[in-house]
């Protein structure tokens, strides 16, 4: 691509990302109060339009218009830009996601890797966050934030390594097309690393000791208030949505050979299965202590993500 | 000020487009009062038994998060002493504009059975925080809480975001002074010692 | 699978769940994590949650749900609900009244069910002929029994548990005296429009009671007295210093004006026949009382100086003479009767009288101030003792001898007497035996189909008061026995009700309501420590215990008028839904919210100032148990969100406010002319 | 304040290096704290190496209002001591009372007492329970556990006409009688809580996550339960054999059989399942005391309602969700007590916070103050 | 072991404090001097009141009263140890060394009453803040901040 269309192209992009996120984050934010309340008994937000639907709306508007508090003792310049930090590295990512059969906004042949590798700079965003803020407590969460996310890529990246050696290719379309339905039950113990993986790398559910509610109040996120506060509750509700639509894609055979809109829509509602399992995860169990997160990572899910590897690779190679 | 106000003082000439952002902003502050649960005492029980399941605050879109930054509306539920005054006041200034304060049950409206012979109670906090809805109960039912907020609503549909700029809205609750109360203005009644509100100056006592 | 609990011992097991090691310990965590899943998923399918969505749909408040507080009413503004109903339908109101809590411990504990409370209020607003009126409507004689009544409704009085009762029976007095003034233009001749005509025989209390009954009912009544002046008991028995002649007389003569056909020195049987009654009458009601006084047949009862003790008050209240001039006189027996032929002897003229009772010292039958006047008026009065023989020398009494008595009731109370051996002998020359009466129905019953039982008295079904022979009924003593005034009054109403579902042709028994005996929580008296002593009770001012044995004189001097405005203004209308502004809210409150301010000038007195702060009430609930008027109550009213903290701050007009709905603040005060909430001079 | 929380105060360390220690200050208003509860923290790294509790954020000094109240006023004073057990904090407080004047209670009172009293046990280990899991974080537990407390809730507004403070038990008796209907409706409430408080068992206490959180975390020796004061779950956490309502029977107690759910190590867990299982306890207690009961008075006749008991002094203790619960009464003859002190069992029980926290993680001193169950305004007064 | 056997026992091992024995409500009580009162709580730990109840004090007038409430499991009776310390220089021996429990409840004395307790590890205001001044619970603390109740009642 020349100079002038490439540029166009990426800002086409980045601005397809950045509202493909705004929307998640909207809908996203609504259906987990709706899921947490039923499974609380109760009917979450029902005032604020039909079915409370306008709820997430009204939570931005708000969120808008709230003073963007700087504390005194926070160090402006990281900490101004580090909600962007985390932002823009899961809105990219979310470009190598195959939408379809056939095509992703960002299609290469190391998309898998992209895909994997570049959510890892959210960290830094997390850490600066946290140290920025001049809080004991934020100080603590982006401590806690770093050490889980950088431990829990391990386990992600070999479970996905394992549909790559069955696919033979690093390309998510074509790792989607080439999806059988008798790989499910071969890669079950890969897709379950996939997912509790995953669900670390948002710092949601068990693992969401970076905001541990009940210990250090909100974590790493502590002094932000409105906008800049909204940015790091779309950034992870971002996080959610790429790791269930690459899941789905890569895991669960994304749209089956369907092209266009159709495929998309099948994609969809295996990606909304996936994010409803996930905050099903959340509102069920407690909290992990940070050791035991750690010992989790390294004791369990890696040595479960190399067996099914072992696995795999004897499967490909009779195959 | 927040971003907006600034714009609304700016476009004070063209009420038009005002009034549909004003209606805007007003129903989406109203919907989404994420509520800063300050509970000391028997009131926090009633402030948590209205988020769960019988009473659903969610409904309201009212959800409670522990951290002044992200609150719009401080519930001070239960009796605040001396010792603890300066804490609330401090996690007051740390809640970002546009912010309210629900004054929940009688120990926070005015110290309650606490009023007489103690040492250590602030009788009511509008001694040292501005309050917009007090609630009267000891405890106050969880109804009565969302009703607070209910009437937390109508007052923020009064106050428009332009400065100045007040649509005077039918208030389902009189106010100070209105006939409808009956009754001479209540503070030259000798029975009610009350005390003038001082925003900033958080309460006094040795500490 | 259920988690493990071991038993430790016999009433104690351990809940300590071991954990398990290796691969089990694998296979659990990662079950246990699938069951917590399947937990929430079944809560989270389980159908719709059941939240009660607050602006549209509430909760239903039980009926005991502490809300914000408010009043009934306030005196000055309301009127004090007046128990006027006709008498045949009163026992069914006055039982609504209790069931509902309505009722007055004062009117529930009168037998005849008198609204004491009603006639307070009436005299504390200076409309004591409305007061006669009302009173006179249950109790036939108010003037009578405003001097010899038992006072029931003083001792069941709930000020006893804060200071002192009411003074219920002076105040009947005082409305006699004044309704004195206004007796020729109120009094006037009942419209007697009934065809059926009724007899009454003996015009005691029960009769003249059931007399008023029939005539305002409209039914035309003859009455047959034997004594030349009517009255029965009241006339003969009762002694003049405790009930003035022209007072009763007074009173039946208000009753002939009113159309009683009263026949006096008609004696029934010989005079008139029986028989010739009941055929002309449709209705006959006995009311003849005790006529005979019993005497034990003990050695030497028949001597000269043995006398009864009706025969002998009827000598002393006629003829002011009864032979005991210079004498010394020993009364047998312990109740009013023995005290009221002691004190007739004094007056008499006696040297000494000697009470001797069976009973010991606090079981003497007599109402304690009855003892305690005669005690002062120089009466001896011995105790525990039992008559054994009448000592006497040649037909004449000089002495009599005296057993000692252990105990009167036994263990299950009926009164069968245990003697000592210890005898005494006491000198004098007059005993009277004032141990009990009975009925003397003679030529009543002659005609033979009138049912009587063996001892001679009248066979009646004690409830609907009726005889064996329909048409005939029975009241009074003659059907109970010797007893209170105001009971064989109440047997007159009860009779008279009988009489008039007789006349109607109704069933007598069926529907008809009994009168209700009202049980409330009882309290001892309170310390009264910090009670203000200006509102303790009026004494009655009695005349000098030497002065008033000289003759007939009245012993109580009776109230003046400022005295009793003040007495009534005492009362705490009980049960009425009425607040008076007696502060035992305030004073009970452990916040101390509440502010009471009355003015007390008779015939304006109004509830001036009444202050709830609801930003200090507690919603404890111990105001609305302590108030004696069951004005002060809880509302269902829950919604208390005000702007400003001084709107929570309720005064009388937003207390008055109407207890519906469950938004305390949108109604507005009530504002009554009587009694404004803001003084003339605006200060409030 | 004492200690400057911002300080870094310089410590020796194991191998004589001098170590800064960062001082977290867990402040009176934080969401796990149970109340205003503030623990200044010291901590090396993610460890806790001292804790010491900051109490009396909510004192309210209500042993000297008492001395200026009547002894019917006081009763509204006890419900805001101990406000998520009022019900037996009356009872406690009523006990004395009575003790001092002499006042003998009738029967159905008794009866009534005691099922009004376990039912407030259910309703407060349900909030210890549901609180302990949100520390955790199973924030869904804490709105099951809230859920079950709303049955009770629901039974003490149709009884009493409150839903928190009831100022129902008098001294002399109980404030007004049963409501008809409310024996049926007790015994539907309490015949399905067994196999609600199971569910809830096997969700949070069978939880691996859980466990991993809870076991290990807090262990306190029996004799350190006994020599510190603890009383209660806490003490019978650590297999402190000591019920008042079996050692030392009071009231009507002699007449139920139940028994006392004891833990072996010590930790956290122990003291949650006791609390989870004392409360299946107190719902057998309720369905033989609702057999027994017969109809009479509820009241004690024949002594004023303005009480002023003869000089001198009483004191009587029952066993409440948090442990011996016990009332001190001082009479000098007037109608206000001279001296009332409250022996408030979250208050010994809070105590063990210092010994316990050293050597774990901050998450797990949350757990450890959950698991103690503290309630600030019994613990301030 | 009720209160009887109770009696007898400590009479044979303190004939002199035997006068100062009562069990007026059921309750034993045994009234010591200040200055013995750590010994006599060390034979009462070893006799089997291993709990320590309640710590509290009243204020007499011119001395105030201490009360230590003990428990046992084997004697199924309370018994209370009471001693009287003089107003004008409150001290007293602290019972930390025989019962931990002491700890705060000493504590919350001190801050209330004023009464330091010698031996006592960390002897500092528990409830109030660590500058008020004055004891709340003495019957001559007087404070401007209190609003006394209205003169109408």
């Amino acid at each position: 691509m020349s100079g002038a269309a490439g540029l166009a192209w990426g800002v086409a992009g980045g601005l397809g990302a950045g509202s493909a996120i705004a929307l998640a984050a909207l809908f996203g934010v609504w259906w987990e109060r709706k899921v947490s309340a039923r499974i609380q008994m109760r009917f979450g937000p029902q005032q604020a339009g039909p079915f409370g639907l306008l709820q997430t709306l009204a939570d931005t508007v708000k969120l808008v218009l709230k003073e963007d508090i700087l504390p005194s003792r926070a160090d402006p310049g990281p900490f101004l830009r580090a909600p962007l930090v985390v932002f823009v590295p899961i809105a990219v990512s979310l470009l190598a996601v195959p939408l379809s059969a056939g095509w992703a906004p960002l299609d290469t042949s190391v998309g898998a890797l992209f895909f994997l590798a570049v959510p890892s700079v959210s960290v830094l965003g997390v850490l600066v966050g946290g140290w920025a803020s001049g809080n004991t407590y934020a100080t603590i969460g982006g401590l806690r934030g770093a050490a889980q996310m950088v431990s829990y890529e391990v386990p992600r990246t070999l479970s996905v390594l394992s549909m790559v050696v069955l696919a033979g290719s690093m390309r998510p379309v074509g790792m989607m097309a080439a999806w059988r339905w008798w790989w499910l039950p071969l890669t079950a113990v890969a897709f379950v690393v996939y997912i509790v993986s995953s669900i670390a790398e948002m710092n949601r559910g068990p693992f969401d000791i970076p905001e541990a509610e009940s210990e250090l109040v909100a974590g790493y996120f502590a002094d932000y208030s409105g906008i800049r506060w909204a940015i790091f509750m779309m950034s992870e509700y971002g996080a959610i949505l790429a790791a269930s639509l690459f899941g789905a894609a890569v895991f669960l055979g994304g749209s089956h050979g369907v092209p266009g809109v159709a495929g998309f829509a099948i994609l969809l509602t295996e990606a909304i299965a996936i994010v409803t399992l996930v905050m099903w995860v959340k509102w069920t169990f407690p909290r992990f202590r940070s050791d035991q997160l750690m010992a989790l990572a390294w004791k369990v899910l890696t040595p479960m993500a190399l067996v099914q590897l072992a696995v795999v690779g004897l499967v490909a190679a009779w195959l | 000020m927040a971003l907006v106000d600034r714009i609304g003082r700016a476009l004070t000439g063209a009420p038009l487009l005002l009034t549909s952002v004003d209606a805007l902003v007003d129903w989406s502050r109203g919907q989404s009062l994420w509520a800063m649960p300050m509970g000391t005492a028997c009131c926090a029980m009633e402030l948590i038994a209205a988020s769960f399941s019988k009473f659903d605050f969610d409904r309201l879109g009212t959800f409670p998060r522990p951290d002044p930054r992200h609150t719009d509306v401080m519930v001070v539920a239960g009796t605040v002493t001396r010792r603890m005054a300066p804490a609330i006041a401090r996690l007051y200034e740390q809640m970002p504009d546009p912010k309210y304060v629900v004054a929940m049950g009688n120990c926070a409206v005015s110290g309650g059975i606490f009023f007489y012979d103690t040492y250590s109670v602030v009788r009511g906090i509008d001694e040292f925080l501005p309050v917009d809805v007090y609630i009267a109960g000891c405890p106050p039912r969880p109804e009565s809480l969302q009703d607070g907020i209910l009437q937390l609503r109508e007052l923020i549909q009064t106050r428009s975001i332009a400065a100045g700029h007040s649509h005077p809205r039918e208030m389902v609750l009189p106010s100070a002074g209105d006939e409808r109360a009956g009754s001479v203005d209540a503070r030259e009644r000798p029975s009610v010692p009350h005390v003038p509100v001082r925003p900033t100056d958080p309460g006094g006592g040795p500490e | 699978m259920a988690l493990a609990r071991r038993r430790v011992s016999a009433t104690a097991y351990s809940v300590t769940d071991p954990e398990p090691r290796g691969a089990a310990a694998f296979v659990a965590a990662w079950g246990s994590l699938l069951t917590g899943l399947g937990l929430t998923a079944r809560r989270a399918t389980g159908g719709k949650p059941a939240t009660v969505r607050y602006p549209y749909e509430r909760v239903v408040l039980s009926p005991r749900w502490r809300g914000a507080l408010h009043l009934r009413g306030t005196i000055g503004r309301d009127e004090i609900p007046l128990l006027t109903e006709s008498s045949d339908s009163y026992n069914g109101v006055i039982d609504g009244l209790y069931s509902a809590r309505r009722l007055a411990p004062c009117t529930g504990g009168c037998p005849a069910n008198v609204d004491a409370r009603g006639q307070n209020y009436l005299i504390a607003d200076d409309r004591s002929a409305e007061a006669y009126e009302l009173v006179r409507s249950r109790n036939i004689l108010p003037g009578v029994l405003g001097r010899i009544c038992h006072r029931p409704c003083e001792s069941a009085c709930r000020r006893n548990y804060y200071d002192e009762p009411i003074a219920v029976r002076p105040l009947h007095r005082h409305a006699y005296e004044l309704y004195q003034a206004v007796r020729e233009e109120r009094v006037h001749a009942l419209p007697l429009a009934q065809d059926k005509r009724v007899a009454i025989v003996g015009s005691g209390p029960s009769g003249l009671a059931a007399a008023f009954d029939l005539m305002t009912a409209g039914y035309p009544v003859t009455m047959y007295e034997k004594n030349e002046k009517p009255g029965g008991a009241l006339y003969t028995g009762v002694p003049a210093y405790r009930l003035p002649r022209e007072v009763l007389h007074g009173e039946i003569d208000d009753l002939v004006r009113m159309g009683l056909d009263l026949r006096c020195g008609v004696e029934v049987g010989p005079d008139v026949a029986m028989e010739h009654l009941m055929g002309k009458y449709d209705a006959v009601l006995i009311a003849a009382g005790l006529q005979v006084s019993r005497i034990l047949a003990i050695p030497g009862a028949d001597a000269a100086g043995v006398r009864g003790a009706l025969e002998f008050l009827r000598e002393a209240n006629l003829h002011h003479e009864a032979g005991v001039r210079d004498k010394r006189v020993l009364v047998v027996g312990g109740g009013n009767v023995a005290v009221d032929v002691a004190r007739c002897a004094l007056r008499l003229g006696a040297t000494a009288v000697r009470l001797a009772s069976l009973e010991n010292t606090d079981e003497v039958p007599a109402h304690p101030w009855e003892v305690e006047e005669a005690l002062d008026e120089g009466v001896v009065l011995t105790c525990s003792v039992g008559p054994e023989e009448v000592v006497e020398s040649g037909g004449v009494v000089t002495g009599m001898r005296m057993r000692e008595c252990l105990s009167v009731f036994d263990e299950t109370g009926r009164f069968s007497p245990k003697f000592g051996e210890r005898e005494t002998e006491f000198p004098c020359d007059v005993v009277v035996f004032a141990i009990g009466q009975g009925a003397q129905l003679g030529g009543l019953v002659a005609g033979g189909d009138i049912e009587v039982d063996g001892r001679g008295n009248l066979v009646v079904n004690g409830a609907m008061f009726t005889t064996s022979h329909a048409g005939v009924f029975a009241c009074g003593e003659v059907v109970t026995g010797p007893g209170s005034c105001i009971g064989s009054i109440a047997t007159g109403h009860e009779a008279a009700t009988s009489i008039l579902r007789h006349l109607r042709g109704e069933s007598i028994a069926d529907g008809r309501i009994a009168r209700p005996v009202p049980v409330y929580e009882r309290y001892e008296k309170a310390t009264l420590a910090g009670v203000e002593t200006a509102r303790r009770r009026i004494g009655m001012p009695m005349a000098p215990a030497d002065e008033r044995i000289i003759d007939f004189r009245p012993v109580e001097l009776g109230l003046t008028s400022l005295e009793s405005l003040v007495e009534a203004a005492r009362c705490l209308r009980c049960q009425s839904g009425v607040c008076v502004g007696c502060e035992f809210c305030a004073r009970t409150c452990p916040d101390y919210c509440i502010r009471v301010e009355r003015t007390d000038d008779p015939g304006a007195r109004c509830v001036t100032r009444y202050e709830l702060d609801l930003t200090k009430c507690c919603f404890c609930g111990l105001c609305a148990e302590q108030c004696p008027t069951n004005t002060l109550e809880h509302t269902g009213q829950y919604e208390l969100s005000f702007y400003h903290r001084d709107l929570a701050v309720w005064d009388k007009g937003e207390m008055l406010r109407d207890a519906g709905g469950t938004r305390a603040t949108g109604r507005d005060g009530i504002e009554s002319p009587a009694c404004p909430t803001r003084r003339k001079d605006g200060r409030s | 304040m004492a200690v400057d929380i911002e300080s870094r105060t310089p410590v020796e360390d194991a191998e004589g290096r001098t170590v800064e220690e960062l001082v977290v200050n867990i402040g009176p208003s934080h969401p796990s704290t149970h109340g205003v509860c503030r623990i200044i923290a010291h901590i090396d790294g993610e460890i806790v190496t001292r804790a010491e509790p900051v109490i009396g954020y909510l004192h309210r000094g209500i042993e000297k209002m008492c001395e200026n109240r009547t002894y019917l006023q006081i009763v509204p004073l006890t419900d805001r001591l101990d406000y998520v057990g009022s019900m037996y904090a009356n009872w406690a407080y009523c006990r004395a009372v009575e003790r001092l004047a002499s006042i003998r209670v009738p029967e159905r009172a008794e009866y009534i007492r005691v099922i009004t009293c376990e039912l407030q046990r259910i309703a407060s280990h349900m909030m210890a329970i549901g609180s302990s899991g949100a520390d955790t974080g199973a924030f869904t537990m804490f709105v099951w556990a809230f859920d079950v407390r709303e049955r009770v809730v629901e039974l003490f507004e149709e009884l009493c006409g409150a839903r928190l403070t009831y100022s129902y038990v008098r001294p002399g008796g109980v404030a007004r009688d049963l409501p008809d209907g409310w024996t049926d409706a007790c015994r539907a409430v309490v015949d399905r809580l067994p196999a609600k408080i199971e569910e809830m068992d096997r969700l949070f206490f069978g939880n691996t996550i859980a466990r991993g959180r809870l076991k290990g975390v807090g262990v306190l020796s029996a004799d350190d339960a006994v020599a510190w004061g603890a009383s209660g779950p806490t003490a019978r956490g650590s297999g402190v054999d000591w019920d008042l309502r079996r050692d030392d029977p009071y009231s009507v107690y002699p007449r139920f059989d139940f028994d006392i759910p004891l833990g072996d190590a010590g930790d956290a867990y122990d003291r949650g399942r006791c609390r989870l299982w004392e409360a299946v306890e107190s719902c057998r207690i309720i369905t033989q005391a609702l057999d027994q009961i017969e109809p009479g008075p509820v009241h004690a006749e024949g002594f004023p309602r303005l009480l002023a008991p003869r000089q001198g002094d009483a004191y009587d203790r029952i066993e409440s969700a948090r442990g011996t619960l016990g009332v001190f009464v001082a009479s000098d003859g007037s109608t206000r007590p001279y001296r009332v002190k409250f022996r408030s069992p979250a208050f010994c029980n809070l105590a063990l916070i210092g010994r316990l926290a050293p050597g774990h993680t901050i998450s797990d001193l949350v757990v450890i103050l959950g698991s103690l169950d503290p309630v600030f305004g019994e613990v301030d007064r | 072991m009720n209160i009887e056997e109770l009696r007898e026992h400590l009479c044979s091992r303190y004939p002199l404090l035997c006068p100062l024995f009562s069990s007026e409500f059921g309750d034993g009580t045994l009234t010591v001097e200040p200055d013995d009162l750590h010994r006599a709580a060390g034979d009462m730990k070893e006799l089997g009141f291993s709990r320590l109840d309640v710590v509290t004090a009243l204020d007499r007038g011119e001395t105030f009263e201490l009360v230590y409430r003990l428990e046992s499991a084997e004697i199924r009776t309370g018994l209370s140890l009471r001693c009287s310390v003089p107003r004008d220089q409150p001290r007293i021996s602290s019972l930390f060394d025989l019962w931990p429990a002491a700890d705060w409840q000493e504590r919350e004395v001190y801050d209330l009453f004023g009464i330091e307790f010698e031996g006592h590890p960390d002897l500092r205001r528990i409830l109030l803040p660590d500058d008020w001044v004055g004891h709340l619970l003495r019957k001559d603390y007087v404070d401007d901040r209190v609003v006394k109740r209205p003169d109408y009642i």
